[in-house]
């Protein structure tokens, strides 16, 4: 038991995806409880706050998200400590964010974005900090990064298929596949063997 | 979201401009006209230097900045997408300086037109004697708000090593990096073969 | 109203230009230029290092009238009367002794080139002595040596903006980021494009951090490390067999020298790996094109010329030769010390590196000066101490922007010198450690007060100009040097620093074609530049023709020869002298900028490893005492992870601190370059820190007092 | 035609082109290259609205190419405090008139609700699928200032008389079969565009939403004294066709719109939280009688065989005038697709046809074409399952909930017929009542003139303005 099995991850296969953002709507959904969301869309009082995101070009289109880096350089950026890995997914701890923005740039893919943090349908505010609108001091809102978590917090009970995450769940064309790199790489291995 | 400035320790030669910079563009340029050379020396910036890197570090301008939350007094506030710190009203309690995770902020003496700030109720007694106590007040990065260039620091950076960073740029460059993601994956497939 | 006057900077050889703005007679700023080497950049010291120009009386006040000592002690007197009192003096001097009992200095800093030219003119047609010389002695003397013995030029072959576009930088003993932050943006901007970085440096210096291979050796082992890096190229036959063949001299006896510093030997003089030499001469013999650059880590060791020559021959057998982006590159550290070379303020030769024993030229010269020169190399510099102490052959010295008590090594025995020498004259802009010592101070303008032009390092004349009136009764220091060669019955009535250039061109072939007219339309002239149609030379050795005698490249290889003093356990640790990137040479301005020196000032730093630090119960920030057979300083311990156990490092800038009282004077036996790079010392401990501060506090304002400067309000 | 507004629309600024709204469009109205935006085929739209539900390409907050999002609600026709994302496909909405009409204190607000709504409606405040709440709903809407919380299921039962008698009449005269059932306008939009000459075949019944609309400003006028021109009449509807519907212009009585606003489920929700009443919490409260009555069998139109279940609950027991043995024929209950069954009818063998879902409607009208349809009657209905499956119901954020949620709002139609005290059309108290103060008999003279219609060509292109 000495080696560190590596991270799962989300991982999207070119030429699939059809740009739907359905992965981008199901990872909204199945993260925002807390904000009171749940099944019709007419739950959500937040914007859409994705964690995996859908590039489109004029060629091509595909989701980017979290590799769960094992040397995670969004980490090593983090000067809270805000970034920890659990049960093997880099999860990123809001309420220990300060929104430094570190990580976002730190990060190759672009996996992660900052964005207001939201509770109960609302922003929550800075505990003090507080900014000039409209000629009053008001508390600002928080700011946090979002990555994604592989759903490791989602609860499960809704007609959801174990414990794979909402984004690959919803896709209507297969594009997204939750990598278990150990499995894989003995896979491909048996496989290279067999074409032998 | 903030604007703020932060180095590439892959470009910084550790030469210090940065903060000499950063001094005298506070001091305003009558800093080297001034009669008196006993003129106050507190970058806003430091350039640290460790067996693996060379940078300045300087605020960062969180989002959520720790500094503002534990100021006692609302004196750290947001204001144009920075985090300012109004030092007429800093009382000194050093815990914006003890919570920033960057080290980012100093306390220093405050000044006013040249002249070192002086409490008018507090004394303390230094060599026997008793004196008013100075002002000191916590200092920090304020992208050089007040001169209406931007940071100085990144216009004198003689190796392009300081960026000023404003939000969209977070934004671009996290869109480029996510479409050069995306395009690494084009030339493979077939992941669900795993 | 605001104007604008384009200049030089003075601080190093980069040569960046800049702007001074000037607001009623005063400067009020500095901003960068769009200059051939900076383009339009500026590190600190160009931006925020000229207000030393309004004397603000920080470490040592400006010196404003001529002074005469009298009775002991130095008064100031007109201009008439120093002058008339120093030819007198030096007249009977030469009677007395004869000519070579006088020396004179260059300035390898403000003054400019027009002033060295005068100087040297007035050694040799005045006084009738070579013995003209100047800190290029104690810096890239060895250079000059070196680099005219193997390829024919002792500068830079290619070009600071080449740096970039390189393939390969193999950086020896050079601190760019600290010596030269200019050029260390070509470095870095190299290293973004793509280039292999390879840093030979006992410590690990910016550049050795971005580097891609750092070798670490041991200090002082320079030598054995470039003889097994030959021993590489010829073993692995990776050197260019044809480039030889057809355009280097003695390969022969260098491959019998080299033969036995296999890489495993040199690894146990030196402490790199042997696979790490092996690894980088692979890659330098396969680069398309390789540049070397090295500083004072190679130079300032009692073993400097061998290993200049010996880094030279890496290029020879490699080809990296007499194309753009290749060559080896000596990062001149004065601001004007290629330019004080270039004029000949050396004792071997006029200028434009014209022998003074070739008696050809020695005619010219003669013909055109009206008066007989002579046939004798002059003395060095570094010298004159044993010159004056020991064989008491020189009575008199004309210290022209210098300060050796504060520069050169063993300040305890430079004093000695000054204090036995009959006559000692020094020109300068501030007050100094060595004109405590001076029996006639004459004022001279500064940087920013004066025009004339600079060489940079890389071979390139830019023009400085005149921006603001000078104070009190200063005068240029080449107009002082006429003045008193008239009063000496040699007249010289120069108008301006043009007519100077121009004498000078017409006497300089290779400079020749370099007139101010060429320099304002271009910006910078790189020589050779032998006529008025050519535009400068960006790289030398164009189709691998040699300046030497015989037009090939020389290779050269040498034993290894220890550092002449060894630590042991009186002295267990070894100093190298190095600099810091706020301040520049001797402090005399820099120490006078209220921005660069608060950024660091008094007593200076002694850097040393953690462990030393720990063995010794030293924290970081803490005052030490350093200790050396020579003297015993006050210095700040900065405690670095980037230097090697039993190494520590000063900074010579600093007056408190000042290593020069530790360091040794062995020298070069060619170039006569003094080992600054390694000595013995021993750190001390101090138990009652407020005391040793409070020391400091009253060092600093002695210094201060002495210096002239008034005392401070409190 | 009177309507200009296509109802349907795929905003261009958002669609991705992912093409999945026309993989569930039953008509192929959805054109475009993949990975470009998308239109609609007016023509051959049917309004169902199934894109609408299916569409997950939705505007994010950060995208700078589009315009504002309060202008796209504005756009959309709906409230600018509305805080749920917004998608590329959408339908128009009417909730602004409703909201303005609904503050005018001289209109006499009267509103209506589909079966489907009830158990619908609760999503949209969080509570789980098929929450079944009609008592929360009439509580909402008569804190919403309408002054007759009426039903649409009491016109199902009214429809069930009707239709019930036309198709025995035409199986005991033989003609024009089989008949289908007219409830669906989605479904009568499309027979019109694309088997005109079929027509006949309908069921001249108009929707029970009609029914209501036009029994709301006659007998409902009566009743409570008020001038026809005095009542405004809105529809809470499942179906985005409904707005079609509506606005059709035979769609009249006496001059007056039988329903002057259809508005969807999604649309009531939003005026909830915008008047903040707090839903979840509300009492229990009655529908308004006695349009507001409604037996088991008018609940069970908003499923798949719904309107054939009630149906042949009357029909059997107005043809045989015996109770029906099993009120629960889970013969023609279901989902997606067709279902087809015979009914002993006393001496009759009824053979019925159920269809959910549009695509499958084609096989059938080909058969009925070449006259060798076997079926007596048959329930057409273009939603997936029924009006549960509508495109004006809550919509959904994950396509993998969607069977479960289907389900859940069947089960609590099917649930809520079952409690019912009254579960035959023909034997809602109120019903008789109608028959007897107003309308006389099914199909007598009133019906044909208040509850019946006439079917249109619309074959053309030409006819779309």
């Amino acid at each position: 038991m000495n080696n560190v099995l590596p991270s799962p991850f989300v991982i999207a296969e070119a030429g699939k995806c059809i740009g739907c953002k359905a992965c981008e709507l199901a990872c909204f959904a199945v993260h925002n409880d807390h904000n009171g969301v749940v099944a019709a869309v007419g739950t959500v009082t937040v914007p859409v706050i994705p964690r995996l995101h859908v590039v489109r070009t004029e060629s091509f289109t595909l989701p980017v998200q979290c590799r769960q880096c094992e040397n995670a350089p969004c980490a090593e950026a983090c000067p809270v400590q805000a970034i920890r890995r659990e049960e093997g997914t880099m999860v990123i701890h809001e309420e220990s964010c300060i929104g430094c923005k570190g990580c976002a740039m730190a990060c190759p893919f672009g996996a992660i974005s900052l964005n207001k943090a939201f509770s109960n349908g609302k922003v929550v505010p800075q505990i003090q900090l507080k900014e000039r609108q409209h000629n009053a001091m008001v508390r600002s809102a928080k700011v946090i990064a979002y990555k994604c978590d592989l759903c490791r917090t989602r609860d499960h009970k809704d007609g959801a298929m174990g414990n794979v995450p909402a984004c690959v769940e919803v896709c209507p064309v297969g594009a997204l596949s939750l990598v278990h790199p150990d499995t894989s790489v003995s896979r491909s291995r048996t496989a290279a063997a067999m074409r032998l | 979201m903030n604007r703020f400035v932060i180095a590439d320790p892959d470009k910084c030669i550790g030469c210090h401009t940065c903060e000499v910079a950063c001094v005298v563009a506070h001091a305003g340029n009558n800093m080297f006209l001034q009669d008196e050379s006993g003129a106050d020396f507190y970058p806003r910036l430091t350039v640290v230097e460790t067996d693996e890197v060379t940078a300045p570090v300087q605020c960062r301008h969180c989002e959520d900045a720790p500094c503002a939350n534990v100021c006692p007094n609302g004196s750290i506030t947001s204001k144009d997408n920075s985090i300012f710190i109004n030092q007429d009203s800093c009382i000194g309690c050093k815990t914006c300086m003890l919570v920033c995770p960057y080290g980012a902020i100093t306390m220093v003496p405050a000044h006013k037109g040249g002249q070192k700030q002086l409490q008018s109720g507090l004394r303390s007694n230094t060599a026997g004697a008793w004196r008013s106590k100075e002002r000191i007040v916590a200092n920090k990065c304020d992208l050089c708000e007040d001169s209406g260039k931007g940071p100085e620091c990144v216009r004198v950076c003689p190796t392009n090593a300081l960026q000023f960073i404003v939000p969209s740029q977070i934004e671009d460059s996290i869109s480029r990096k996510r479409l050069a993601s995306a395009q690494s994956l084009l030339q493979f497939g077939g992941f669900s073969r795993l | 109203m605001e104007n604008k006057v384009l200049t030089v900077c003075p601080y190093c050889g980069s040569g960046c230009q800049m702007n001074l703005i000037v607001e009623e007679g005063k400067i009020v700023g500095a901003e960068p230029a769009d200059g051939r080497t900076n383009e339009g950049n500026l590190c600190l010291k160009g931006h925020y290092g000229w207000d030393f120009l309004n004397d603000p009386q920080i470490l040592t006040a400006r010196i404003r009238k001529p002074m005469i000592r009298k009775s002991g002690t130095l008064a100031e007197v007109s201009w008439e009367e120093a002058i008339q009192y120093t030819a007198e003096k030096l007249t009977a001097i030469k009677e007395k002794y004869g000519p070579d009992a006088i020396m004179g200095t260059g300035s390898a800093r403000g003054p400019g080139n027009e002033a060295n030219y005068v100087m040297q003119k007035f050694m040799r047609a005045v006084i009738g002595t070579n013995n003209v010389d100047h800190c290029a002695r104690v810096c890239h003397g060895p250079s000059v040596a070196g680099l005219t013995y193997s390829l024919g030029d002792g500068a830079m072959s290619n070009s600071i903006p080449e740096i970039e576009d390189t393939d390969l930088l193999f950086i020896f003993g050079y601190n760019a980021a600290v010596t030269h932050p200019i050029v260390a943006r070509r470095i870095v901007r190299a290293k973004q494009k793509g280039a292999t970085i390879i840093v030979i440096d006992p410590r690990k210096t910016e550049s050795a951090r971005i580097a891609d291979t750092w070798l670490p050796l041991k200090g002082g082992t320079n030598m054995a490390l470039v003889n097994a890096f030959g021993h590489v190229l010829i073993a692995e036959e990776l050197y260019d067999k044809q480039y030889v063949e057809k355009y280097v001299e003695g390969f022969a006896e260098y491959k019998a020298t080299v033969q036995k510093y296999t890489p495993e030997y040199a690894e146990s003089i030196t402490g790199v790996q042997a696979a790490e030499i092996r690894k980088v001469m692979r890659q330098y013999a396969s680069a398309n094109k390789a540049m070397i650059l090295y500083g004072m880590g190679v130079c300032q060791f009692a073993q400097a010329v061998d290993v200049v020559k010996g880094l030279a021959s890496l290029a020879l057998l490699t080809g990296n030769l007499g194309r753009p982006g290749v060559g080896i590159g000596p990062v001149r550290g004065q601001n004007n010390v290629q330019g004080s070379c270039d004029m000949g303020a050396l004792p071997n030769v006029y200028p434009g590196y014209q022998s003074v024993t070739d008696d050809k030229i020695r005619k010219k010269f003669e013909k055109a000066w009206g008066v007989s020169l002579p046939r004798k190399v002059g003395y060095r510099i570094t010298e004159i101490p044993h010159l004056v102490l020991k064989e008491d052959k020189v009575k008199a010295y004309y210290i022209f922007g210098e300060d050796p008590v504060q520069s050169d090594p063993n300040a305890s025995e430079v004093r000695e010198t000054l204090d036995k020498l009959e006559f000692v004259i020094v020109q300068d802009i501030f007050m100094n450690k060595t004109a405590l010592h001076a029996d006639v101070i004459f004022p001279a303008t500064s940087w920013g007060e004066h025009d004339g032009v600079y060489s940079s390092a890389d071979r390139g004349f830019q023009q400085i100009r005149k921006a603001i009136e000078p104070p009190g009764e200063a005068k240029p220091d080449w107009q002082i040097i006429s003045e008193l060669a008239t009063a000496m019955g040699y007249p010289m009535s120069y108008r301006n620093t043009e007519e100077i250039w121009d004498e000078m061109r017409g006497l300089t072939p290779s400079f020749a074609g370099a007139s101010y007219r060429k320099m304002e339309e271009q910006g910078s002239v790189q020589w050779p530049c032998p006529s008025e149609d050519h535009p400068g030379t960006p790289y030398l050795y164009e189709g691998n023709r040699f300046t030497t005698s015989s037009g090939k490249g020389q290779l050269f290889a040498s034993e290894w020869r220890a550092p002449q003093e060894q630590p042991d356990q009186e002295y267990p640790l070894s100093l190298s002298t190095v600099r810091e990137v706020g301040h520049y040479s001797v402090r005399t301005m820099t120490g006078n900028c209220r921005a660069l020196s608060q950024l660091s000032d008094e007593p200076g730093f002694i850097q040393m490893s953690q462990a030393d630090a720990s063995s010794l119960g030293i924290e970081d920030g803490q005052l030490v005492h350093v200790v050396s057979r020579r003297g015993r300083v006050l210095a700040r311990a900065q405690i670095s992870n980037r230097v090697k156990t039993g190494a520590t490092y000063m900074t010579y800038h600093f007056w408190i601190g000042a290593c020069n009282e530790l360091t040794g004077d062995y020298l070069d036996p060619v170039s006569k370059t003094p080992e600054y790079k390694y000595c013995a010392i021993r750190i001390e401990k101090i138990a009652d820190q407020l005391r040793a501060e409070q020391q400091v506090q009253q060092e600093y304002e002695a210094l201060r007092a002495q210096m002239h400067v008034e005392a401070r309000p409190v | 035609m009177s309507y200009k507004d296509p109802i349907i629309h795929i905003d261009e600024q958002l669609c991705t082109g992912c093409r999945r709204c026309a993989a569930v469009c039953p008509v192929g109205a959805i054109i475009g290259e993949p990975g470009h935006p998308q239109t609609i085929d007016a023509h051959r739209c049917v309004v169902c609205g199934q894109c609408v539900q299916i569409c997950t390409a939705y505007a994010a907050d950060n995208e700078s190419t589009t315009a504002s999002r309060a202008v796209k609600l504005q756009e959309r026709g709906q409230l600018p405090n509305v805080r749920e994302p917004l998608f590329a496909a959408y339908s128009s909405g009417d909730i602004q008139k409703v909201k303005a009409v609904l503050a005018d204190p001289k209109r006499f607000k009267v509103v209506q609700c589909a079966p489907a709504i009830r158990v619908s409606l609760a999503e949209e405040f969080g509570l789980p699928f098929g929450t079944l709440t009609p008592g929360k709903m009439a509580a909402a809407l008569r804190r919403l200032k309408f002054d007759r919380i009426y039903d649409t299921n009491f016109a199902a039962d009214v429809t069930i008389m009707e239709e019930g008698s036309e198709l025995i009449g035409r199986v005991m005269s033989g003609e024009r079969l089989p008949m289908f059932t007219s409830c669906c306008p989605a479904w009568v939009k499309y027979a019109e565009t694309a088997a005109p000459e079929l027509l006949e075949h309908l069921s001249s019944c108009k929707s029970p939403m009609q029914m209501a609309g036009a029994l709301f400003k006659t007998y409902g006028a009566q009743l409570d004294g008020i001038a026809p021109s005095d009542i405004f009449s809105v529809a809470v509807m499942p179906c985005t066709c409904k707005k079609f519907e509506c606005s059709r212009e035979e769609m009249s009585v006496d001059g007056y719109r039988e329903v002057d606003l259809v508005i969807t489920t999604r649309e009531l929700a939003s005026l909830i939280k915008d008047q903040g009443i707090d839903f979840i919490h509300l009492p229990d409260e009655p529908f308004d009688s006695p349009l507001g009555k409604y037996s088991g069998a008018g609940s069970i139109f908003g499923a798949t065989g719904g309107v054939m279940e009630a149906a042949i609950r009357t029909g059997y027991e107005l043809i045989t005038h015996e109770q029906i043995p099993n009120l629960q024929l889970d013969f023609v209950r279901g989902e997606e697709g067709i279902r087809t069954a015979e009914v002993q009818i006393g001496e009759l063998e009824l053979k019925v046809a159920v269809v959910a879902g549009l695509k499958y409607v084609d096989a059938v009208l080909a058969k009925v074409a070449e006259g060798t349809c076997p079926y007596h009657f048959i329930e057409v209905m273009a939603c997936p399952e029924g009006c549960v499956s509508g495109g004006g119901q809550p919509k959904l954020l994950l396509e993998t909930q969607r069977k479960m949620a289907y389900q859940a709002r069947k089960s609590a139609l099917y649930r809520h017929d079952s409690h019912q005290k009254v579960r035959k059309s023909h034997e809602n108290p109120d019903i008789i009542k109608l028959y007897k103060d107003f309308l006389g008999e099914p199909l007598g003279h009133t019906s044909h003139h208040l509850l019946h219609t006439k079917f249109v060509d619309r074959s053309f292109k030409e006819e779309m303005s």
